[in-house]
């Protein structure tokens, strides 16, 4: 299963292929600690959830369904636009990389956008857990909406992180350091970003379409 | 950029899937399906997931191991899942 | 793997240890044998604090109503013995020590898959150990190591948020060495060294590698929950918005169940190491204890609710984790009997490694049979939160995880130093921490059955026997473990210089010079045969 | 204190057996306990002529043993397997018999509090840290704290149960030996945790009954009396009692009936549910019925809460209705 490793190459590893690959499974570790890590807030959703539909129906309710549904668009297609980066870099494109880059990085803000004035409009509800809450909504309402800060705002924290990473990948790509032969870094936050875009794909039914029976 | 290269069609073909099945989930919500519609949700979610896996994320062209890897997370986030409401499914029913 | 005679090197190259001594060559160093040595000094600093508080608790519970210390420093003493011991000593014990030292030698690689993230998690476990002693220094935690909702979200008053946060860190140390272990083993193995021709410890760093993956994070979304509960007065674990305390046991005993694996299967890869060297002898039953060390790690993460039994978990769920618990101590016990049976018909030589692997094996069997006990529904009822429960698991911990972790350290002493250590004194060392362990935590076993409570700083009277017995064993295990201390630093500055093979073992690590050069091997070593591969009897 | 813990009799040497349960338990761990001394002994044993008989240079034959090694592997792979069924099936057992509560038991109330346990009779006796029963009447334990998670173990009974805030926990034990027996709080709460140690003190029927005499109704009477005050302090009968039946639902016989909530589920009105109806009453909205309930909690003491439960459930149905 391992190619034979001439034994005299000095790098710690045999050809590039090797390091391909290990950066590869590298990355989808690193994705499937994310993915337990998001894991306990769902897994917390799902118990709530069986405890207390009624007042999950409620929450969902409280939510504004077509900026979410907006926001699903508008993160798909940043996925899109990510993942046309990541075709262009391996041809050496490297303008075209870095406007694929900076459309995805603008689509970012714009989902950030969209969700701070979705925080915004639970502010003035009343609806942020920790400051004075709606009396009128029922406790576990209040649940929810806790649940719907800590998951959105753990996905926003990745967003933040992927929008610095794509800086971080502009001046790598201005001062040439991306190329077709070494694009690790690109196809990496790639993996990355699309892994942010699949949280929340399951984020939006989950806390969004819960229907009113 | 010029569309018509080999490697983007599968990209566009994707990318229009995931927006179908949104309108697909959105438009779900108007329909009086009652109970199956969480289901149904999560199952789009799910046919957006792989999508976005095996194409944006070219699984498609890994190794098996590094497919055994993307899906090892799920398989132990589905057991915490399943044993937890193990308890919680069955707290109320008498000994 | 018959051993290939290495060409002869040049005496050129110095060892790792050998070329530039400065700070900063060991502070920026990408080689995984210094990493490995900066991880042990790290971690026996880590272990001399938490030693301290557990013998500042046996010196208070050498009697009854002893005011030694008030309540609440009671308290914080138990809480900084737990998350220290565990965190910040026993989980990365052996993998991030042994691991990182021997698992690249062991599969015949240059160093692991990414030396850069290897040295960034260690910096990463320091800052958070920093962390969790500043939390300590200025006044310490009183939850205990669980943090049980909601006492630790509401109703303590310690340093939680700090501590959380140093532990919270330390878990992305374990994250990316368990990270680095997994692609090292599927990459970087010497060429004809195939899945099944690989040593039991590779195997046992690879699974344990697989647990510290998948379940740390589970334990930082657990932390910030509890965390977000703390700082904004509200949260999911609370009772009055309807939340369930038992919800953040179950998302905290999913992480430190399989916890519990980490420290203990790394143990069970040297114990194989040590016994087939010292016995001459192929391991026995070599497929089954592969697949035995996957399953244990497999099953540990089905098994969490043994902890919550009389939590009010639904009785339904009690029964499903108390079976799948028993399916997981099957492994276990098959490993204890494969273990003797590769003794039986070997050439056994009583070295001070095989020393403390027979303390493991007599240690680890009564605490694995206590564990029994204790997933045994009806019993556990009874001896759930005792003392019983505190020497099921340091007889694992101490008995099983320290007992080996200090066999490998001595075995593969002369790889890492380059020099032998004082045999006689040694062996002593071993039967004293033997003696000294069974002195402090058997008679726990019996205070748990009649009954007497953990956490408890004063008891009833009659309780008060067993405990001084337990508080003089502990005298004895402190001096125990005091002496490696003592002659391993003398033996790294001045001990007898050691071949390449001293012990005649078969690993690849033995086959270069000791201690090895920077990188390791003059060439990539070819493998042709099955691991443990002694000259017939 | 000191008065009860001086009064024990000694726990002589090994723990008495006082709960119909504790032969039971006692019964496997000695089970447990033999097969494991049994393993322990032969596995030494067999070591211990191991490493005597193959040390290194000496002369016993070394030939491999003939036996295929996977006839060893699998004779004690199964071996175990069964030897842990079998203790599972024994555990399991007597573990389903401590958690069925025998229906119409005496129910004592004990309110785990930051540091002393709060005992209520149902008669309204009330008492701090003791617990008095009579000899062979097997008791129901209603357990519920007020602020952490605390946990009621009576070694002696072989009896141990957690107590959750937010939820009403019960359990039961039928004393077989008289005597006063401590009782700890297991599971770590605080400062004083280690001080939370009360005693249950067994007593003869004829003991029972000179203590029942010796100690007379405190004033408050039943918990039910109290529990009707509690009900007439807080009006409840303004909206529960509204002829039209229009405000709130009637509570004559809510206690065991099924309810339907807003949400459509239907749950039994048991002990949790009035509770939680009274202290987190939106999570227990009944259908057909808009009025919100202000939620009591902080406003009702939470003992109040409980002796209002206990009113409620003394209201039988009201003849005419039968309730589904």
């Amino acid at each position: 299963m391992n190619t034979a490793t001439p034994p005299s190459l000095p790098a710690a590893y045999g050809d590039e292929r090797q390091r391909d690959v290990a950066n590869h499974l590298g990355m989808w570790t690193f994705i499937a600690t994310e993915v337990l890590f998001f894991g306990g807030l769902f897994l917390a959703y799902v118990v709530y959830r069986v405890a207390y539909p009624a007042a999950f129906a409620a929450g969902s309710h409280t939510l504004n369904f077509w900026r979410g549904t907006l926001n699903t668009a508008v993160l798909l297609t940043s996925s899109l636009t990510m993942a046309m980066g990541d075709a262009y870099i391996k041809r050496g494109r490297r303008t075209a990389l870095r406007n694929c880059v900076a459309a995805t990085a603008s689509l970012g803000v714009l989902f950030l956008a969209i969700k701070a004035s979705e925080y915004q409009e639970m502010y003035a509800k009343h609806l942020v857990p920790g400051l004075p809450f709606d009396p009128a909504a029922s406790p576990p309402l209040q649940l929810f909406v806790f649940l719907y800060f800590a998951m959105t705002g753990l996905h926003a924290v990745h967003m933040l992180i992927g929008l610095g990473l794509m800086a971080w990948l502009l001046r790598l790509n201005q001062r040439g350091r991306l190329t077709a032969a070494h694009h690790a870094p690109v196809e990496m936050f790639g993996l990355y970003w699309h892994f942010v875009d699949c949280v929340w794909v399951f984020l939006y039914p989950l806390l969004y379409l819960i229907p009113q029976r | 950029m010029n569309a018509e290269d080999p490697a983007f069609r599968p990209l566009f073909a994707t990318y229009a899937a995931l927006i179908v099945l949104l309108a697909l989930t959105a438009a779900a919500t108007a329909l009086p399906t009652g109970w199956w519609s969480t289901p149904i949700g999560l199952a789009v979610a799910v046919a957006k997931a792989s999508l976005i896996f095996v194409v944006f994320m070219r699984l498609r062209s890994q190794s098996p191991l590094v497919r055994t890897f993307a899906l090892v997370g799920f398989f132990f986030l589905a057991i915490m899942i399943a044993l937890t409401l193990a308890d919680y499914v069955t707290r109320l029913v008498p000994v | 793997m018959t051993p290939t005679e290495p060409a002869e090197r040049p005496r050129a190259t110095p060892s790792y240890l050998g070329g530039e001594t400065s700070a900063a060559s060991w502070l920026g160093t990408l080689d995984h044998k210094r990493i490995a040595l900066l991880y042990l000094f790290t971690i026996t600093a880590f272990f001399v604090v938490g030693a301290v508080a557990a013998a500042l608790m046996r010196w208070q519970l050498a009697v009854p109503t002893a005011d030694l210390v008030t309540s609440d420093t009671y308290n914080r003493l138990f809480t900084l013995h737990g998350v220290v011991m565990v965190w910040f000593f026993l989980i990365p014990s052996i993998p991030t020590v042994l691991g990182n030292f021997i698992l690249p030698l062991a599969i015949g690689a240059r160093d692991v898959a990414f030396p850069r993230l290897n040295l960034a998690s260690w910096y990463i476990f320091v800052s958070g150990g920093l962390l969790a002693l500043y939390a300590i220094v200025v006044g310490g935690v009183d939850t205990g190591w669980t943090f049980y909702t909601p006492y630790s979200s509401t109703y303590s008053n310690g340093h939680v948020m700090v501590m959380a946060a140093g532990i919270f860190v330390a878990g992305f140390s374990s994250i990316a060495t368990g990270l680095n272990f997994i692609v090292t083993v599927h990459k970087l193995r010497a060429p004809g060294l195939t899945w099944f021709r690989l040593p039991l410890f590779v195997w046992a760093i690879y699974a344990t590698s697989i647990i510290m993956v998948l379940a740390t994070p589970v334990l930082a979304i657990t932390l910030v929950l509890m965390g977000l509960e703390r700082v904004l007065g509200v949260g999911i674990f609370d009772p009055r918005i309807g939340g369930d305390p038992l919800l953040f046991q179950h998302l905290f005993w999913f992480y430190s169940h399989p916890a519990v694996y980490i420290m203990i299967l790394p143990s069970m890869g040297v114990v194989s190491e040590i016994i087939t060297c010292f016995s001459r002898k192929r391991i026995f039953g070599y497929p089954v204890m592969a697949v035995s060390i996957l399953s244990i790690a497999g099953l540990g993460f089905l098994v969490w609710g043994h902890h919550m039994f009389v939590s009010s978990q639904s009785v339904y769920a009690g029964v499903v984790f108390s079976f799948l618990s028993f399916l997981v101590s099957v492994p276990s016990a098959i490993k204890v009997f494969n273990w003797i049976a590769t003794l039986h018909r070997g050439s056994i030589t009583l070295s001070t490694p095989l020393l403390y692997v027979l303390g493991f094996l007599a240690l680890f069997t009564i605490g694995g049979l206590t564990g029994v006990f204790l997933a045994t529904l009806a019993v556990d009822v009874h001896l759930h939160d005792t003392y019983f429960v505190i020497a099921h698991f340091h007889y694992i911990m101490v008995g099983g995880g320290v007992m080996a972790y200090l066999g490998g350290i001595h075995y593969w002493w002369p790889k890492i130093s380059g020099r032998m250590f004082p045999e006689a004194v040694a062996a002593f060392a071993a039967v004293t921490i033997f003696v000294g362990f069974n002195l402090t935590f058997f008679p726990q076993y019996l205070l748990g059955y009649l009954g007497m409570p953990r956490r408890y700083m004063t008891y009833p009277a009659e309780f008060h026997t067993l405990n001084v017995v337990s508080t003089l064993g502990a005298v004895v295990l402190a001096v125990g473990f005091g002496l490696p201390l003592l002659y391993l630093t003398r033996s790294f500055l001045r001990g007898a210089p050691a071949g390449p093979n001293p012990w005649g073992a078969t690993g690849l690590e033995w086959q270069t010079s000791s201690p090895p050069p920077e990188d390791n091997f003059a060439q990539t070593p070819v493998v042709t045969g099955p691991p443990y591969d002694y000259p017939p009897l | 204190m000191r008065r009860f813990l001086a009064s024990w009799d000694a726990v002589s040497g090994w723990l008495p057996a006082a709960s119909s349960m504790a032969p039971r338990v006692d019964r496997v761990l000695r089970g447990l306990l033999a097969a494991g001394i049994a393993v322990a002994v032969v596995l030494t044993v067999l070591t211990l002529i191991i490493l005597v008989r193959y040390r290194r240079g000496s002369a016993a034959s070394r030939s491999p043993s003939g036996i295929a090694t996977w006839k060893i592997e699998a004779s004690w792979i199964i071996g175990t397997a069964i030897v842990f069924l079998f203790f599972f099936f024994e555990g399991a057992g007597v573990y389903a018999d401590m958690e069925r509560i025998p229906p119409g038991l005496p129910e004592i109330t004990v309110v785990g509090r930051q540091w002393m346990w709060d005992v209520r009779y149902a008669d309204g006796r009330r008492e701090f840290n003791m617990l008095h029963v009579r000899l062979n009447t097997p008791v129901r334990v209603v357990l519920s704290s007020e602020d952490v998670i605390h946990s009621f173990f009576v070694p002696a009974f072989r009896l141990k149960q957690d107590v959750v805030p937010g939820k009403i926990v019960s359990t039961w034990f039928n004393p077989t030996r008289t005597g006063t027996y401590p009782f700890f709080c297991a599971q770590y709460c605080g400062t004083a945790h280690a001080q939370m140690i009360g005693a249950v003190v067994v007593l003869s029927p004829g003991d029972y009954a000179a203590w029942v005499r010796g100690n007379p109704l405190p004033r408050g009477g039943t918990a039910q009396e109290r529990g009707l005050g509690v009900y007439r302090r807080f009006g409840c009968a303004e909206c529960h009692e509204d002829p039209q039946g229009r405000r709130a639902p009637p509570l004559a016989g809510l206690y065991g009936s099924r309810v339907t909530l807003a949400g459509g589920e239907r749950v039994r009105a048991d002990e949790q549910y009035l509770r939680d109806a009274v202290l987190l009453s939106a999570r227990s909205r009944v259908a057909g019925y808009a009025l919100t309930m202000p939620s009591y909690d902080g406003i009702m003491a939470p003992s109040d809460a409980l002796d209002l439960v206990a009113y409620l459930k003394s209201l039988a149905p009201p003849p005419q209705e039968a309730q589904p």
